[in-house]
């Protein structure tokens, strides 16, 4: 495979597909799109069976000077490799949940989505500083048209938000790119990842980027665009935004703040840490008391990532890759469950708790996928959820146990909020009639939810797959930060060897 | 042998002037119903000036050889960038006008001539080293342009937006006057070189900074930067369409060009004096332009208001006071006269079903349905005139702002590019209104052809597919800021 | 050794078959798939019990599949067989295989067998991985498991408001523990580097010896910090003291789920954790006080409310927490091989109590209340065998030195160890228990005396009223009386004066009546049988160092005064004179106690106001301020002074810019003007 | 004796009032015209003035070449001003407010 | 001295004058004030011998601008009773803004200090050469080194004719416009007939 520009392939077969989708009618645009994504996921395959796991650090490169200043460079790690994968893995579903639920202006709209999936991988695989950030912010554009265009009642409202919001975090990231350039003398990621770049410097340029990722995740206090993205979007919108935009910043967490910027990244991270905390227990809390399920959903979405930033900042290995488990894990089940709701969605056209109930009694099928995913997003031992949080959690107790503590109580609430939806909308009484007479999932929704599904329990059960391509990346990131890492207060002090009993009496202990 | 080398090196200028004259004549001896024939020979006209014009931008001319008439003008690489940009932008205008005017029956065969001679005028401002140079462009292009403002006589908001246009005009051709008057006292002469000499050789006299100030303002005025932009949006709206192009894109390359001209060779050896408060008009304009759009209903002045706010960044470029910053500046402003004449020319195609323009914002909810073509070359527009990637507009603000990190202008950059965010907002507003509301199908007219093309090159320009010519750009944009700084 | 991939994983692929077969597969095929797997791992477990109960087996493990590696910590599936799984996999293979071939009969009205079948045989699956678990990682993945399955099936009857919002406590009560686990197994990590159980409980005592760790903020012992963080786990999933709301709750679930997970397997979970992990906890005198008093205090505190509850499975389920309480304070007193062996006793006869309270519910057409049974033992005598045998097991019915009911000799061994081990606080503990021992021999008697003594009192009861009109409407057949009232023959007219309202209940079928003589065959005799193996001196080589044998304490156990010895039976029979005396001698003593102390009785009945006082201080105030933060964090302040503030900032602005642009050509003069000056004030000043 | 800086002072004068012209003046477009002249004429004594004072012409050609252009301006500011009153049929500056906002 | 005095007479006149135009109501009045000030101003630039310009400004401002003014302001039909009085709602800002701006410039420039401006040296590229009348020397200039400006400037007044030609010429329907070529080719014979009516009868045309 060496040699072959897999990578522009990637790039390319969305982007002519979008261009093909166009003027296609509904129809025709609709299956353009599934062909197009699946040759992608084909491709994001091969990528995969082709990464020589534990090889060189970046693979597949391409690099041509196309533009004055910058390159176009391409290129991949472990970690892009499986963001890339879950990207491709999730828009073919994307396709699928919007089958028949668009119907207006379908060739723009599957246009949209395959121009969102070029940019998506296109963040993911750029090797240029500015090409990511183009990348980056040119997602913005189709994702805005979504939202605004097929959204819910209130998206114009949603979808400005979304824009601004993200925007403002992002053209500061940009400021500190060019200082960065201009510092280092290149925009070549690789190399500014091996920088040092003065400390006092750092402060300033890990709290630009720190503004662009921050909005991104979404990280409290500035996630509250996230709920209105959600809830107005229609559902393959949703479960792009959730499954991939928002890992966009955690990915930025990973390739730019900790290895660039590692002194000023131990110095925030009790910030990091509080935010965290912070977003952990409050919008659990929020969560639990939402009457519309996808604004349930959005708000654990902060939650859960939550728990990534706590992993990043942890900087150990076990932090670093709970993270990344839990961004990949989290793309496919709070996906899921946007699809979910979608499904019911595309029934009874409500998102309202309220007005479903019982649907345990005509959607059995249903009610089991969606439990699995609700279990999942729980963090139930098995599932994909519970890797990645566990192993996040376990990173972050080796740097503060009060940190560890607060944000494991995310497992409470998140079993709260997660079961009082499922209680009220799966279980109990059916109380309304056309709710009570929806048909439990077709072909098209099983062939969405069971791949999902499935790889969900495989990474519960078996998540070396995805750990073992990145695991030479993180050491590399790891080394990196460790340098710089603060201190954990849990740090165990060796007794004198006195005899075992009298001494440990003689503890006064809390308890 | 100086009068006849010179007069080779004002070769363009002669062929406009000369042509002009003959084509006035034509224009009186067969009136109006010759308008659409002088204005294609007006057309071929300025692409002869151009081609005269483009070697000394791609050899990069720069130093004595392009100095003509002792010093009062220069042929340089600089000043044949923007007059490629101001002729381009000119033959742009007559090339839209026709159609425009034929619907109120009021295409006059001075037309073609008067954006000749403007664009003569401003062929001067880009190339002028001299104080004296620098006035009488200004005001030939000036004059000009107050006539074409008000030239619709039938409209009444073209004639009041002459007026206006003309007394700001005046008013700040006074303040610049009376700073070129300070600047000739306290300098004792007129040349750019001279004042640069004088300026560099010692302390800096207090009347030498009020002169420099008067003068920055009066040319504030004229690319319309806050405080100075007061005009902008009654003129952009009251003008005939293909004027308001016209102003938007030859005149803004014209007075930035001499902006840069003077501020950058003229009092470029004492740039703390001005840094300031080009720095201070940036942002100023940036949230002022961005403000002001917010509130608009109307496309032209919502457009106008976006020329505020894009000066803005381009003066960014000139705070750096520095080569990196002008060729930034001279990225941004062939950037953005691409996404003005695709905006207007889109705009000159919203029609209604008789043929009258359509102007009203909310006249073009669900565009997007009735002319997906029309609307996504809007759309492109707004979102590149906003600075989002891909589109090439990001471009523009990319390289600016670069070029002010680089010169340590960080908070500059971090300030400026915060307030483009409240620039995305009306930006914004209007992919919603084309995309997200109610279609109400009142653009339904025909569209000319020319009309058609322009838009598709200008949109391929400010598509993504614009940054396969950035090395192009950068390379001219290099040659021009290098003959700027060729001392 | 490899059979045990068989004992845990074929109850898995059974309960995936029924369960995605659900009602395609046919009712019978899930069932017999499910029955089937359980019976098979079943006998599978007993080969592998009693190879070691003959000493011929060793400790194994069986490598799946690698699990995690992220740096240093490596975990991955395994099936660790040593004496201590294999008598919790003869417990839980056994009572699961009884439990599924009873519910045949139990839940035979039921229309979605094949998903209990399912569920059941899950559970059976999380709960073997659980026990089998060579990490605590693994551990904690059966102890979610059997989580997740006990909030299905608690949920089963998930129509039922009652038995949802019971379902999600147990599972959100449980993460409380799990907190506390979960941490637990950060700090392992932390300190031992490792989460792999033999290697943390080999190395534990040199590496916690006077080792000091921090902990939110403050330093504390190491091995007090992660013994107690992980016995919160362990309180969550046994229901002790602080943590038990949600057992009695969890009765919402059918009967045969009661007795597999809600008496005899998931929740001595925590029991079977802190004896694994004894040699970790033995480093911490602190914790093992502490839980020997959470032992204590739960084990007097269940059964006090015990005493008052008149729902059958309420008291059953209050009498489970109660000997929960037991195991625990045996295990803090060091004697974990009576708290294993009180467990393994307790599984059969907690099982059985609840399969004949099943039984008698089945026969009652779901009616729960005791005090709408009566005289039953004529009418279902098999039933009431069984409930017996249970209730002499449970009350420790017994002669000292001689024989006595399983019971008996599981509970007198906890009691003579906390009595020997002798420190104040397991005095303490024996105190308690031998309290709690009183009340249980009253509750339990006081079950059986109102459930099969007296006289039948069912046409109060709304159940039986309904069943009894339904009789006709729905052709109820296997409650199938053909009875001679119309529709609007009320049962608690004056036709049948007896108190049966004309209903008459039914033995339960066969398959529900196998399993309850299986299991009274173990109440009676497992005490008996297995009291040598698992708590006479030298039963070191049964345990095979599966967990800390304390010879000194067990030879200190036969060495404690005679009266120790003889307290048990003599507050068993108290308590079964008092029950005897207040509900057949005289009826009429309990109201009038409750007149006298009605305070006290309140409090009982409300179960000490637990529910209230957790209502009061968690649920309602996350509800409250779930609230707050969303309409005044996140929509009245965030959003009205971020987004909505900086757009409403922008909206004044542009009115202003929009106002400034006055149209008037002197206000443009004057702009710029102030402009000029504005420029060469500034050259000026500077 | 008269110096160059009295001339500065009174064009200065002379330009101030041009200016207040402009703005203050509420009634008459063709005042403000002329007040744009006495801008120029301001700025032409001040050429004139530093012209000679630096003993050099320029400054005296730059003048001829403002009346030049004023009177260019004089008579485009003429012709849009009637273009302007034929439309409205006022030229009060009041009324000169069509576009704003 | 009558330097002196002769420079105060037309500064203090040109000042009044100037301020008397901005503030007469009658737009006439203003002309003719203006006019008044130009002829102070052309005394003053007399005073330091640029005796050119100051005919220029006497016969190009008074002789064809002001009166162009003149023209105008009757030829429209200006309602002067209608004209409002009064002064701008921020007239006070304005007027402390352009007080301010006179006092910087004055003080700024240094202007209040007798010798104090720290004017430039000009290279003397301009100075007029010796001998040579003021006009003189200007011409001597004008047509070598302002060559190219003086065409331009030129090109200012064409494009001002056009403008003002463009937008204030009307083509009047009804107005019958004189054929040159047609007048001159026209002969006796067509335009005259030789009739010879009798007496009394008269011509039938």
């Amino acid at each position: 495979m060496s040699g072959f520009p897999i990578l522009n392939l990637m790039l390319l077969v969305p982007l002519v597909g979008a261009v093909a989708c166009l003027k296609a009618g509904r129809e025709q645009a609709r299956m353009i799109a599934l062909v197009t994504t699946l040759v992608d996921l084909v491709l994001g395959a091969l990528l995969w069976a082709n990464f020589d796991t534990g090889g060189a650090q970046w693979q597949f490169t391409e690099r041509a000077n196309l533009f004055a200043g910058f390159q176009w460079a391409l290129g991949i790690d472990g970690i892009a490799l499986l963001l890339i994968a879950l990207t491709v893995f999730l828009m073919p579903i994307c396709i699928g949940a919007s089958w028949n639920s668009i119907e207006k202006r379908a060739g723009e709209y599957y246009a949209a989505f395959l121009l969102m999936e070029t940019l998506m991988i296109g963040v993911f695989a750029a090797q240029d500083l500015f090409l990511f950030y183009i990348m980056f912010e040119a997602g913005l554009i189709p994702m805005y048209l979504i939202i605004g265009i097929w959204g819910g009642a209130d998206r114009i409202y949603a979808s400005y938000k979304f824009f601004l919001y993200t925007l403002l975090g992002s053209v500061l990231m940009l400021i500190a790119m060019f200082w960065m350039v201009n510092a280092a003398g290149t925009t070549d990621i690789p190399t500014l990842m091996q920088y040092n770049f003065p400390p006092h410097a750092q402060t300033w340029l890990f709290l630009a980027f720190f503004a662009s990722f921050a909005v991104k995740m979404p990280m409290w206090p500035v996630h509250t665009w996230l709920p209105d993205a959600h809830v107005q979007a229609p559902t393959a919108g949703s479960v792009i935004l959730a499954g991939v935009l928002l890992k966009m910043g955690g990915y930025g967490f990973i390739r730019f703040s900790l290895p660039m910027f590692p002194e000023a990244s131990a110095q925030f991270a009790p910030l990091v840490w509080g935010l965290s905390m912070a977003a952990v227990v409050i919008t659990s809390l929020i969560a639990l008391v939402q009457h519309d399920m996808k604004k349930l959903i959005a708000y654990s979405s902060v939650a859960h990532m939550a728990i990534v930033t706590i992993g990043l900042f942890a900087f150990n290995t076990q932090g670093l890759e709970g993270s990344m488990l839990i961004m990949l894990s989290h793309g496919l089940v709070a996906g899921a469950l946007f699809l979910g709701v979608g499904v019911i969605y595309d029934r009874l056209h409500t998102r309202e708790i309220d007005r479903y109930g019982g649907l345990a009694i005509n959607m059995p099928y249903f009610a089991l996928f969606f439990l699995l995913f609700t279990m999942a997003s729980i963090g139930l031992p098995g599932t994909s959820g519970f890797v990645g949080e566990f192993l996040s959690l376990m990173g972050v107790y080796q740097e503060s146990s009060w940190v560890a503590l607060v944000c494991t109580t995310g497992i409470i609430l998140g079993a709260a909020y997660m079961l009082y939806l499922y209680r009220r909308v799966v279980f109990g009484e059916q109380k309304n009639a056309d709710a009570a007479a929806m048909p439990d999932l077709d072909a098209r929704e099983w062939a969405m939810m069971v791949p999902l599904g499935l790889v969900t329990l495989w990474m519960g059960v078996y998540p070396e797959s995805f750990l073992a391509p990145m695991r030479k990346d993180i050491a590399l990131l790891e080394a990196r930060v460790a340098v710089a890492a603060p201190k954990g207060d849990a740090q165990v002090k060796k007794g004198a060897a006195k005899p075992a009993a009298e001494h440990e009496a003689a503890h006064g202990e809390a308890h | 042998m100086e009068l006849v080398r010179s007069l080779q090196l004002v070769a363009g200028e002669e062929v406009l002037s000369i042509s002009g004259l003959i084509l006035l004549l034509w224009a009186a001896w067969a009136g109006d119903k010759a308008a659409r024939a002088i204005s294609i020979a007006s057309v071929a006209v300025l692409t002869v000036a151009a081609l005269i014009a483009a070697p000394a931008l791609y050899g990069a001319a720069m130093g004595a050889d392009t100095v003509a008439f002792g010093g009062q003008y220069r042929a340089d690489a600089f000043s044949a960038f923007g007059k490629l940009l101001i002729y381009a932008s000119a033959a742009v205008t007559l090339i839209v006008a026709p159609a425009f005017f034929d619907r109120f029956k009021a295409m006059r065969a001075e037309f073609p001539l008067l954006v000749l001679f403007a664009a003569l005028g401003m062929g001067m401002m880009v190339s002028a080293t001299d104080l004296l140079t620098l006035y009488i462009g200004l005001e030939l292009n000036s004059l000009a342009s107050y006539v074409l403002a008000a030239i619709l006589r039938s409209d009444e908001r073209s004639a009041e937006s002459g007026l206006k246009y003309f007394v700001l005009g005046s008013l700040a051709s006074g303040i610049l006057l009376y700073g070129v008057s300070l600047t000739y006292g306290f300098t004792g002469t007129t040349s750019f070189e001279g004042i640069r000499h004088a300026l560099s050789a010692g302390t800096l006299s207090t009347g030498a900074v009020f002169g420099m100030v008067f003068v920055l303002a009066g040319m504030a005025f004229k690319i319309s930067a806050a405080p100075f932009h007061m005009w902008t949006p009654d003129v952009y709206e009251g003008a005939p369409t293909p004027v308001t192009t016209f102003f938007a894109t030859a005149s803004k390359v014209s007075a930035l060009g001499l902006l840069m001209r003077i501020s950058l060779m003229a009092f470029g050896a004492a740039p703390a004096a001005w840094q300031q408060i080009v720095i201070f008009a940036a942002i100023l304009s940036i949230v002022i332009g961005a403000l002001g759009a917010i509130g608009q209903d109307n496309i032209k002045r919502l457009m106008a208001y976006s020329s505020i706010n894009n000066v803005g960044f381009i003066l960014i470029g000139l705070a750096c006071a520095n080569q990196p910053g002008a060729a930034a500046m001279l990225v941004y402003i062939a950037i953005y006269v691409a996404m003005s004449v695709a905006g207007f020319v889109a705009v000159l195609m919203l029609r209604d079903e008789n043929g009258d323009p359509v102007e009203s914002i909310a006249d073009l909810s669900g565009l997007s349905k009735t002319r997906p073509g029309l609307a996504a070359a809007l759309a492109a527009v707004m979102f590149s005139l906003a600075g989002i990637p891909p589109l090439f507009g990001f471009w523009g603000k990319f390289v600016v702002f670069q070029a002010a990190v680089q010169a340590n202008l960080v908070a500059l950059a971090a300030i400026g590019i915060a307030a483009s965010v409240i620039g995305a907002f009306y930006y914004l507003k209007v992919v919603k209104v084309m995309y997200f509301d109610e279609a109400v199908d009142k653009v339904r007219g025909k569209s000319d052809l020319a009309h058609g093309v322009l838009l598709v090159i200008a949109s391929v320009f400010i598509s993504p597919l614009g940054y396969l010519l950035t090395n192009w750009l950068h390379t001219l944009a290099g040659n021009a800021a290098a003959a700027l700084f060729h001392v | 050794m490899s059979s045990i991939l068989f004992i845990v994983f074929l109850p898995l692929a059974a309960a995936i078959i029924a369960g995605l077969g659900n009602k395609k597969l046919g009712f019978v095929p899930s069932k017999v798939v499910t029955t089937g797997a359980l019976f098979i791992s079943c006998a599978l477990s007993w080969t592998i019990f009693l190879s070691f109960l003959n000493g011929s087996a060793e400790a194994t493990v069986v490598p799946v599949l690698q699990w995690v590696k992220s740096g240093d910590l490596d975990f991955a599936w395994a099936l660790r067989v040593d004496t201590l799984t294999a008598v919790m996999l003869v417990v839980i293979t056994s009572v699961s295989a009884l439990v599924h071939l009873y519910s045949w009969g139990y839940m035979s009205e039921e229309p979605d067998q094949p998903r209990f079948f399912a569920y059941l045989s899950l559970f059976t699956f999380a709960m073997l991985m659980l026990v089998t678990a060579d990490n605590l990682v693994q551990m904690f993945f059966g102890w979610e498991g059997v989580g997740l399955a006990s909030y299905l099936l608690i949920g089963f009857w998930f129509r039922k408001p009652s038995a949802n919002a019971a379902a999600m406590k147990a599972f959100v009560v449980n993460r409380v523990g799990d907190l506390g686990f979960m941490m637990g197994i950060f700090g392992v990590f932390l300190v031992f580097g490792t989460v792999s159980i033999p290697t943390i409980l080999h190395t534990a005592p040199q590496v916690l010896n006077g080792s000091t760790i921090g902990f939110l903020g403050h330093r504390f012992d190491t091995a007090t910090v992660l013994c107690i963080l992980l016995f919160i786990g362990a309180m969550g999933k046994s229901a002790q003291l602080g943590l038990h709301t949600w057992l009695p709750d969890a009765m919402e679930g059918p009967t045969p789920v009661s007795a597999l997970i809600h008496a005899a397997t998931m929740v001595t979970a925590g029991v079977f954790m802190v004896c694994r992990l004894s040699p970790l906890f033995e480093t911490s005198p602190t914790a093992l006080a502490f839980v020997t008093f959470i032992g204590a205090a739960t084990c007097f505190f269940a059964a006090t409310v015990g005493t008052t509850q008149t729902d059958i499975k309420r008291v059953i389920a209050y009498s489970t927490c109660s000997q929960l309480g037991y195991m625990f304070f045996a295990a803090g007193v060091g004697a974990y091989g009576a708290a294993m062996f009180h467990l393994f006793t307790h599984a059969f006869f907690k099982a059985l109590l609840f399969l004949g309270a099943g039984s008698v519910i089945h026969a009652m057409h779901h009616e729960q209340d005791m005090r709408y049974y009566g005289g039953l033992r004529k009418h279902i005598p098999l039933t009431y065998w069984a409930m017996m045998a249970g209730t002499l097991a449970i009350t420790g019915v017994g002669i000292v030195d001689v024989a006595g009911f399983a019971g008996f000799y599981s509970k007198d061994a906890i009691l003579e160890a906390a009595y020997a081990k002798g420190t104040e606080l397991s005095h303490f503990a024996f105190f308690m228990g031998i309290f709690a021992a009183l009340l249980t021999s009253f509750y339990s008697w006081r079950l059986v005396f109102l459930t099969f003594f007296g006289k039948p009192r069912w046409e109060q009861s709304e159940h039986i009223q309904h069943a009894v009109h339904d009789a006709h409407g729905h052709g109820h057949d296997d409650h199938g009386h053909d009875h001679a009232h119309g529709h609007d023959d009320h049962g608690h007219h004056d036709a049948h004066s007896d108190g049966t309202a004309g209903y008459h209940p039914h033995e339960s079928p066969a398959n529900m009546l196998v399993p309850l003589g299986i299991l009274s065959l173990g109440a009676v005799a497992a005490g008996f049988v297995f009291h040598g193996a698992f708590v006479s001196e030298g039963t070191g080589e049964f345990w095979k160092g599966a967990l800390v044998f304390n010879e000194h304490l067990i030879h200190a156990m036969h060495g404690v005064p005679d009266w120790v010895k003889w307290a048990p039976f003599a507050v068993m029979a108290t308590g079964l004179l008092i029950a005897w005396y207040g509900y057949i001698k005289n009826t009429r003593f309990p109201a009038a106690f409750v007149d006298q102390f009605g305070f006290l009785y309140r409090f009982l009945l409300n179960k000490w106001y637990f529910d209230e006082l957790y209502h009061f201080i968690f649920v309602r105030p996350a509800m409250a301020l779930g609230r707050v933060f969303w309409k005044v964090g996140d929509q009245g302040i965030i959003d009205r002074f971020g987004p909505n503030g900086a757009a409403w900032v922008v909206a004044k602005g542009s009115k202003a810019a929009v106002k400034l642009q006055s149209g008037y050509l002197y206000s443009y003069a004057l702009v710029m003007l102030v402009g000029l000056v504005g420029a060469i004030s500034w050259v000026i000043a500077r | 004796m008269i110096g160059i800086e009295h001339y500065v002072v009174v064009s200065a004068i002379l330009f101030v009032l041009g200016v207040l012209g402009i703005f203050l003046n509420r009634k008459n477009v063709i005042i403000i015209l002329m007040a744009i002249e006495l801008i120029l004429l301001s700025v032409n004594l001040n050429l004139v003035a530093f012209s000679a004072a630096l003993h050099d012409l320029v400054g005296q050609i730059f003048a001829m070449f403002v009346l030049t252009v004023a009177a260019g301006e004089a008579a485009i500011g003429l012709a849009i001003l009637v273009i302007y009153f034929r439309g409205r049929g006022t030229i009060a500056v009041d009324d000169v407010n069509r576009m704003k906002g | 001295m009558i330097q002196a005095f002769a420079f105060y007479l037309f500064a203090t006149l040109m000042i009044a004058s100037g301020a008397i135009t901005i503030l007469a109501r009658n737009p006439v009045h203003s002309v003719l004030w203006l006019i008044l000030a130009f002829f102070n101003a052309a005394g003053l630039m007399v005073l330091v011998g640029a005796e050119f310009i100051a005919m220029l400004l006497i016969i190009v401002y008074v002789g064809a601008v002001a009166v162009l003014f003149l023209f105008v302001v009757m030829m429209l039909d200006i309602d002067f009773a209608e004209l409002r009085a009064g002064f701008v709602n921020n007239f006070p800002l304005g007027f402390v803004l352009a007080v301010v701006l006179l006092a910087e410039l004055v003080l700024g420039v240094g202007a209040y200090r007798a010798g104090a401006l720290p004017l430039g040296v000009a290279d003397g590229s301009g100075a007029a050469a010796a001998g040579l009348s003021n006009t003189a020397a200007i011409g001597a200039l004008l047509y070598s080194r302002y060559l190219f400006l003086f065409e331009a400037a030129g090109v200012i007044l064409l494009v001002a004719m056009i403008g003002a030609i463009v937008l204030t010429h009307r083509q009047r329907s009804g107005v019958r416009g004189q054929n040159i070529s047609k007048q001159v080719a026209r002969r006796p014979e067509d335009a005259t007939i030789n009739v010879q009516p009798e007496v009394g009868k008269g011509v039938s045309l």
